[in-house]
């Protein structure tokens, strides 16, 4: 479909969203990405039955993490949607997009600056 | 039965005759006119009063204190002791303690847990428990002698009870607890408050069946309802209470004015119709924050006058 | 096994914010089982420091190590040549790997990264609840195989207290009463009868109230 | 398909193929003939609701994605000039000068699978389908839900584009209705389809959407259809009206259409909605009527292929078969069953030839690269000008060029072509590459391609990795260069960075036993127990009774009259008979271990319980289900209270010379709160025996008391004949069920009559009960073999739709009533579909194990259990060291057991977490 969608996106793929750990979330974020999302099968179709729902749980943890040390939580989203579904993955995709561009960069990219002050 | 201790309480339900007792509850405060207030509006209507302990672990003048300043204006009173907040050492410090100024009833209980009362992070002790703080004050009672093996000197003058409750779950064990608190050397039961009389007529039966009702004076607990709202209070949120349905219904069927006078009815039914029942040997009231009701219950009932001296 | 809680990242951020060279050591046993201290424990919390010193401006060293044990001092000796380059260390062991690794390297500060909770057993996954309370003298085999001890909100030797309601304790619904469960046990096994023998006052010395413990086994002892 | 001569084994096909104009081989669905192409052209995939060009690919998800041009519609065909599309095509595979062609194919048997063309209700003046826009068909709704639809999933209504707020759909429009259309069927998916499409709608829209479904019958009679009714009733408030609305009229004013219909009571109403779905149904198209004719195949009076109960997907004429609508309408899980038996048929034909007309390859053998420093080839593809007219290709390269390990960049106008294979092949030999890496198009088509490549040079197949630069990058970002080639240089460096970390993976081959178990005796278990004997398989069957036969043993005939006895009978014989099939009966499975082509299962065999150890390679369970004994209406209580199978024997038995009234009540141990689903089968029991009754003694009066009557597909005939015999149908609510009072003189049913709003006394000399099913045997094996169930107890299959017969575990299917009720000839169709599909594991050799499986490092384990509990298919075990062990034959390669791993002990090959994080790594780079 050639939906256009914002290019600061780049696609790490897995075999399914349950072989996301935790701390690829976390490490994603300490190497400087301003934000993280990750895309599942629509919940109740994982095809190994609940890795979109366990993928869901670590997204809150990181959520949670992220508030609490200042980073912000909303810097990490899980999105659901089926493979046929090229129209959400754009609107996913912007609406992700949108939202950092709220949240501004990741606060820890002014690291060196913070240093040097 | 013979009478083992100068308690009045014991003398009394030797003799054969129903015995009335009621509690008051300390303050949460150091004035003692709170309890000589209460105790006197009752003392000519009941043979003894029990004084709580930091009842719902909601801390309180102590109960020690409180039988003290009982015993000062010549009332008879029940210490009630739980085994929540003192581990051996101060159980036994506290009886003789008691012992000291003559107060001859015990009442040896667990304690409500501590996660309800108003210090749910304090630790609890629970060192030994009622059981085994029924065995203790017979033992100091009857060998004269410490846990720790020690003599005493003028050893505690107690008549030993302890609490029931019929309704508890689960409910096969309660006459077998029953025995095993007989067991552990009970002498009075003071039970909890009885709304479902068939059941608790049951539990009798079932006590009468294993002869305990001759080994163990059972006083038959009851609390009038206030209100509607007091019965649906204590059939859902109290742990161990059971109100038949169709007694909160009652209450619910009069007028909110009218609602207190039919809960001091049903208590004076109930204790007309458990008179009648083999093995009661008393009665007692449980008027909480309602002492002034105590003595209508009592005449009502035909509980009065109480026996003189 | 041991069972421990993750502390929040609050509070430990609140202990090592002013050093500068962080060695988290992780534990291998208990605490990688009931998922508070493993190896992806430490991952995590080291990666949500670094983030955390980095967005405060400050250059922090983070490092992470797990050992097999730390209630053992041969795997604590694993880290002796590496551990002078910190200035501190953060712990996700049990409060008995803590204190260990703190007495074997007595000249670093030592924090703990967990709150050690209670001896227990892996319900479900996600769920741990308390079984033993190691008061030294076991009196299971008279109460059908379940401890009133542990497992009864008064520790009642003699139970069960008027509280228990439908199976529950009084301090909670989601608590099953233990008493309630030794009288199924001792009926299922056809040993009702022994509910009514008194359990006598129990000798508390074996327990914490006896002074910290201690077990010699001279017959092992080398 | 023009013709078929030559007979079963040795047809000739006769094939007219039009051209597509596009040279398949060159064309690389770029997508800019469509792009250029200046004709746009009704689009029927999305009903005709948007436009498409002359120039097209049928939708994004076709296979092969291969454009065309539509030559009625194209301007150069039609005018004779125009060629936009050649002129800017850079495959140059555009090719007018196209032919149609004759192929005459040399086969052995032929499967008939033409399908259905959905009712074309224009003809129905009362719905004004032809002439309001808000009157849509369900198919037309189905791609206003689609997100790839015209809409992009947004719902909205055709007239004004406006969010409807009331929509109604009205069932049994071309179905169930022989005065309008002649169509006498029930198209059988509608019911499911509008509750779908109501829920769907409301998840769409919110929940004040109001949906309500007109129907006659709510037909959900599949494997859990009944409990997603009832959620669509109850948790998502959709409305259900039972009624047929007689006419739709426009609201003058407005878009609005108002419906008219009567109650069930009687009352005629008005309603007033903003959208009006009508749910079409099956037709067979006049085309496949001509073809049938042409082949000489037999049909039935509604246009379906004819074919035998027994004999499912077996058409007249000797050597072709049927799956699909054409046989009969049907739903997805259906066709997609009786598909793979169609195949099981057209297999066991065949099967002698199995084999014979192979080719191998020829790889040479692998370079152990272990020792040397990654050494990177970079080809950059331009895609022709898909990628190279956004990006910067030859900027990329160089860039590329400046990468850790990279030792050769290429830039190609088409990686994917022959000659830039051989190029890449030499490359790779004469620079001593060891990894390599293609930024081009997406690796779900491309990378087995190149993949092939590197094999061909000695190198694994593992040491390749692709950066999609076309579909991620200069398709979606075309409106911004700069960015498109600045992103191409990332998703480079990410995939550089991994490929340094590639290893080379072997994967593991494991030899399969080429024996069968099946599990169970009956119809379903003898008749695939047949399907893989008959192509040449060895079978071990394995029943529980001493006799073979199943439940079907207590059955009479079926509807149709087929005789069922006669059929079990052949069967058992031809089992017994078959060389290839060992029966075991009085045989119980004890014991099951092992993985996909490799199990061992223990039986305890006759009455000396003698264990045996089976060594086979699939399982097909059978196990069957029996009918339900009533608690309910007296069963058991009064002999004159029998279930419909009892009934059955009755009637063959003893007649019904002696009946006057005979009471059915259906749903009996069905659609109730212990057992919510539709049983599927007994609302055709009951109208075959009460036709039955009715032939025996025509005076007999027959009540059948229903909730709905179930009789799908073309069992309606039967259900419509019924009523012209004078079957009386009373309708009564799940709240309000007949009561039963047992009498000397008889059976009091009373029941309250909703049509008639009056409460009906009936004095019965026999009341049978319409028992529902219950699975058979499914606890204990599903523990035994691991297997998942439905809250029901049957087997719960790999997927509904997709993989109907398929369990989840590999190399285990199922069939017959242990997946869910049904009747004896789709028992049979399932019974030949898992044979077919055990065949494909059993036809081969060696099976290829994934190298996407996940290991232990077993010094870090701590037996945590955390595997054990977190693998969907229990795979993790802890072994006898104390450590937790992945067998890489059962591990599906999912990964969640190593993002659960708390001490961090598990890896996914391909998946490692380094390589994972190698590609962030890359990504943000000098970001901080």
């Amino acid at each position: 479909m050639r939906l256009q969608y914002p290019s600061n996106i780049k696609i790490v793929s897995v075999p399914c969203t349950g072989k996301i750990d935790l701390i690829y979330l976390l490490k994603s974020f300490e190497k400087g990405a301003d934000g993280v999302y990750v895309l599942g099968c629509i919940e109740g179709e994982c095809r190994f039955g609940t890795g979109n729902l366990r993928a869901r749980k670590r997204v809150t943890q990181a959520q949670k993490i992220l508030d609490s040390i200042g980073i912000g939580g909303d810097r990490v989203q899980m999105y659901n949607l089926s493979s046929s579904e090229g129209p959400r993955f754009a609107e996913f995709a912007a609406e992700m997009t949108n939202k950092i561009r709220e949240l501004g960069p990741n606060p820890i990219k002014r690291f060196r600056e913070k240093l040097a002050a | 039965m013979s009478v083992k201790t100068p308690s009045r309480l014991e003398k009394i339900l030797d003799s054969g005759q129903l015995a009335v007792t009621s509690e008051c509850g300390p303050p949460r405060g150091s004035d003692p006119e709170a309890i000589t207030k209460k105790a006197k509006m009752i003392r000519n209507y009941v043979d003894a009063i029990n004084i709580t302990d930091n009842q719902t672990s909601v801390t309180r003048l102590c109960s020690l204190a409180a039988c003290i300043h009982l015993k000062l204006m010549g009332i008879e009173p029940t210490l009630q002791m739980v085994v929540r907040d003192r581990n051996r050492i101060a159980l036994q410090s506290d009886i003789l303690g008691a012992a000291s100024f003559d107060i001859h009833n015990i009442l040896c209980l667990s304690g409500d847990h501590q996660k309800f009362g108003d210090c749910p992070q304090g630790q609890n002790v629970f060192d030994i428990d009622s059981m085994q703080l029924i065995q203790t004050v017979r033992h100091m009672r009857d060998e004269g002698k410490f846990l720790g093996g020690d003599d005493i000197q003028r050893p505690p003058q107690m008549f030993v009870g302890a609490a029931a409750n019929p309704f508890a779950d689960p409910f096969e064990i309660r006459v077998p607890r029953l025995a095993k608190k007989v067991a552990a050397g009970a002498e009075f039961i003071q039970t909890q408050c009885i709304y479902n009389l068939d059941k608790f007529e049951l539990w009798m039966k079932q006590a009468r069946d294993r002869g305990l009702h001759e080994k163990i004076y059972i006083l038959a607990g009851v609390t009038p309802f206030k209100s509607v709202g007091m019965a649906k209070y204590m059939k859902n949120r109290v742990p161990g209470m059971d109100v038949p349905d169709d007694v909160v219904k009652r209450m619910a069927g009069v007028p909110k004015e009218k609602q207190p006078e039919e809960g001091i009815a049903i208590c004076v039914e109930t204790i007309q119709r458990l008179k009648e029942c083999e093995g009661v040997r008393g009665f007692h009231i449980m008027a909480i924050e309602w002492e002034e009701k105590v003595p209508e219950i009592v005449e009502r009932s035909g509980l009065y006058p109480r026996p003189r001296d | 096994m041991i069972i421990a809680e993750k502390k929040p990242i609050e509070e430990v951020i609140e202990m090592v914010k002013d050093f500068r060279k962080i060695l988290i050591v992780g534990c291998n046993e208990c605490v990688t089982v009931c998922e508070a201290g493993g190896k992806r424990e430490v991952a995590v919390l080291a990666s949500s420091l670094r983030m955390y010193f980095m967005n405060q401006g400050k250059d922090t060293q983070i490092d992470e190590v797990t050992l097999e044990r730390q209630c053992d001092r041969e795997y604590l000796e694993e880290i002796r040549n590496r551990i002078e380059q910190y200035d501190v260390v953060i712990s996700l062991a049990c409060g008995v790997g803590v204190q260990f690794l703190a007495e074997t390297y007595s000249r670093f500060p030592v924090y703990p990264g967990v709150n050690t909770c209670f001896m227990g057993v892996t319900e479900e996954r996600g769920v741990w609840s308390e079984r033993c309370q190691g008061c030294g003298q076991c009196i299971l085999g008279s109460t059908g195989g379940i401890c009133p001890i542990s497992r009864c909100a008064k520790r009642l030797l003699n139970g069960p207290c008027g509280g228990s309601t439908k199976g529950k304790c009084e301090i909670s619904k989601d608590l099953d009463c233990a008493w309630q469960l030794i009288i199924d046990r001792l009926k299922e096994l056809d040993r009702l009868d022994e509910y009514e023998q008194i359990a006598p006052i129990k000798d508390w010395s074996t327990e914490r109230a006896g002074g910290p413990r201690r077990v010699v086994r001279e017959d092992v002892r080398q | 398909m023009i013709g078929i001569s030559g007979e079963a084994g040795n047809f000739e096909v006769e094939v007219l193929r039009h051209p597509r104009y596009v040279d398949m081989e060159k064309c690389i669905a770029c997508g800019t003939c469509a792009e250029k192409c200046p004709k746009k052209v009704d689009d029927p995939y999305n009903e005709n609701l948007v436009k498409r060009k002359a120039a097209y690919v049928d939708y994004a998800q076709a296979v092969p994605l291969k454009f065309a041009i539509d030559k009625e519609n194209c301007i150069y065909f039609q005018k004779g000039k125009c060629r936009a599309c050649e002129k800017f095509c850079p495959t140059n595979a555009i090719n007018f000068d196209e032919k149609e062609e004759t192929l005459f194919l040399r086969v052995g048997s032929v499967i008939l699978a033409p399908g259905f063309d959905a009712f074309d209700p224009a003809r129905f003046d009362a719905y004004k389908y032809a002439t309001h826009p808000n009157v849509v068909t369900s198919m037309e709704f189905e791609r206003i839900l689609s997100p790839s639809g015209p809409t992009m999933g947004h719902l909205v209504r055709p007239s004004d584009h406006t969010e409807p707020k009331k929509i109604a759909w009205l069932q049994c429009v071309g179905s169930r209705d022989m005065n309008r259309c002649g169509h006498g069927y029930c198209s059988s998916v509608c019911c499911m389809y509008a509750v779908k499409e109501a829920v769907i709608a409301k998840e769409h829209a919110g929940d004040d959407l109001e949906c309500s479904v007109f129907f006659m019958d709510m037909r959900t009679y599949g494997k859990d259809f009944e409990r997603y009714y009832n959620t669509a009733r109850e948790k998502h408030g959709v409305r259900f009206t039972r009624s047929r609305v007689h006419t739709i009229d426009p609201i003058k004013g407005s878009d609005d259409l108002l419906l008219s219909f009567a109650t069930e009571e009687g009352v005629i109403t008005e309603e007033r909605f903003d959208l009006v779905v009508l749910s079409v149904g099956m037709e067979i198209p006049p085309e496949v009527s001509e073809l049938a004719q042409r082949l000489g195949i037999k049909r039935d009076e509604s246009g379906f292929c004819h074919t035998d109960t027994f004999y499912p997907v077996t058409t007249t004429r000797q050597g072709i078969y049927v799956c699909g609508a054409f046989q009969g309408p049907k739903d997805i899980p259906q066709s997609v069953t009786e598909a793979s038996a169609a195949s099981c048929a057209a297999s066991v034909d065949l099967s002698s030839a199995r084999g014979t007309e192979t080719l191998s390859v020829e790889i040479p053998e692998e370079r152990d690269v272990s020792n040397e420093p990654p050494k990177i080839g970079v080809f950059v593809c331009n895609c022709g000008t898909n990628i190279g007219g956004i990006v910067d290709v030859p900027a990329v390269a160089e860039y590329a060029s400046t990468l850790p390990f990279v030792a050769h960049v290429d830039q190609n106008l088409f990686t994917c072509s022959q000659d830039t294979q051989d190029r890449m092949r030499d490359v790779i030999k004469e620079a001593g590459l060891n990894r390599v890496v293609v930024a081009a198009c997406s690796p779900m088509t491309h990378e087995p391609l190149f993949q092939e490549t590197l094999l061909a040079c000695g190198l694994n197949k593992q040491l390749f990795e692709m950066a999609n630069i076309r579909n991620q990058n200069s398709w979606v970002h075309s409106s911004d260069p700069a960015a498109a080639t600045d992103k191409a240089k990332d998703l480079i460096r990410m995939a550089v960075a991994r490929a340094a970390l590639l290893k080379p993976l072997m994967a593991k081959r494991i030899p399969v036993n080429k024996r069968a178990l099946v599990v169970g005796g009956g119809v379903a278990g003898m008749t695939a127990a047949l399907g893989l004997g008959d192509q040449g398989f060895d079978v071990v069957l394995v029943e529980k009774e001493t006799q073979l036969g199943g439940f079907s043993r207590e059955l009479t005939q079926t509807i149709d009259g087929s005789n069922i006895q006669e059929h079990i009978l052949e069967l058992i014989d031809r089992v017994t008979r078959n060389d290839k099939i060992q029966v075991l009966t009085e045989s119980l499975i004890v014991g099951f271990g092992g993985f996909k082509g490799n199990f061992t299962t223990e039986v305890l065999v006759g009455p000396g319980m003698y264990e045996r150890k089976i060594d086979h390679g699939v399982v097909v369970l059978a196990t069957g289900a029996r009918e339900y004994i009533p608690r309910e209406y007296l069963y058991g209580e009064d002999e004159r209270v029998v279930t419909q199978v009892d009934l059955s024997k009755r009637l063959e038995l003893k007649g019904a010379s002696d009946l006057k009234d005979v009471v059915m009540i259906q749903c009996v141990g069905s659609r109730n709160d212990a057992y919510p689903n539709c049983s599927r089968i007994c609302c055709q029991s009951a109208v075959k025996n009460a036709l039955h009754i009715k032939e025996l003694n025509p005076d007999a009066n027959v009540y059948i008391l229903y909730r709905d009557i179930r009789t799908y597909g073309l069992l309606e005939n039967y259900y419509r004949e019924a009523r012209r015999q004078g079957v009386i149908f009373i309708r009564f609510r799940a709240d309000a069920p007949p009561s039963v009072e047992s009498s000397d003189s008889g059976i009091r049913v009373a029941v309250k009559d909703h049509v008639l709003q009056r409460d009906i006394q009936i004095h019965a000399d026999l009341l049978a009960l319409s028992a529902g099913m219950r699975p058979e045997d499914t606890e204990e094996l599903s523990s035994i073999l691991k297997l998942a169930r439905n809250p029901d107890g049957y087997f719960m299959e790999a997927h509904v739709k997709l993989r109907p017969v398929d369990m989840a575990g590999e190399g285990i299917f199922v069939c017959g009533t242990a997946h869910s009720p049904k009747l004896i000839s789709e028992a049979i169709s399932q019974a030949m579909a898992a044979a077919s599909r055990a065949a494909t594991f059993l036809s081969q050799s060696e099976i290829t194990l994934s190298v996407v499986t996940a290991t232990v490092d077993q010094e870090r384990c701590a037996a945590c259990l955390v595997c054990v509990h977190s693998c969907p298919y229990g795979v993790p075990k802890i072994n006898r060291d104390g450590v937790s062990e992945i067998d890489p034959a059962l591990c599906h390669g999912c990964g969640i057991c190593a993002a659960e791993c708390p001490a961090k002990a598990i890896q996914l090959n391909c998946y490692e977490d380094d390589q994972v994080m190698s590609k962030v790594d890359a990504l943000l780079e000098g970001v901080l």
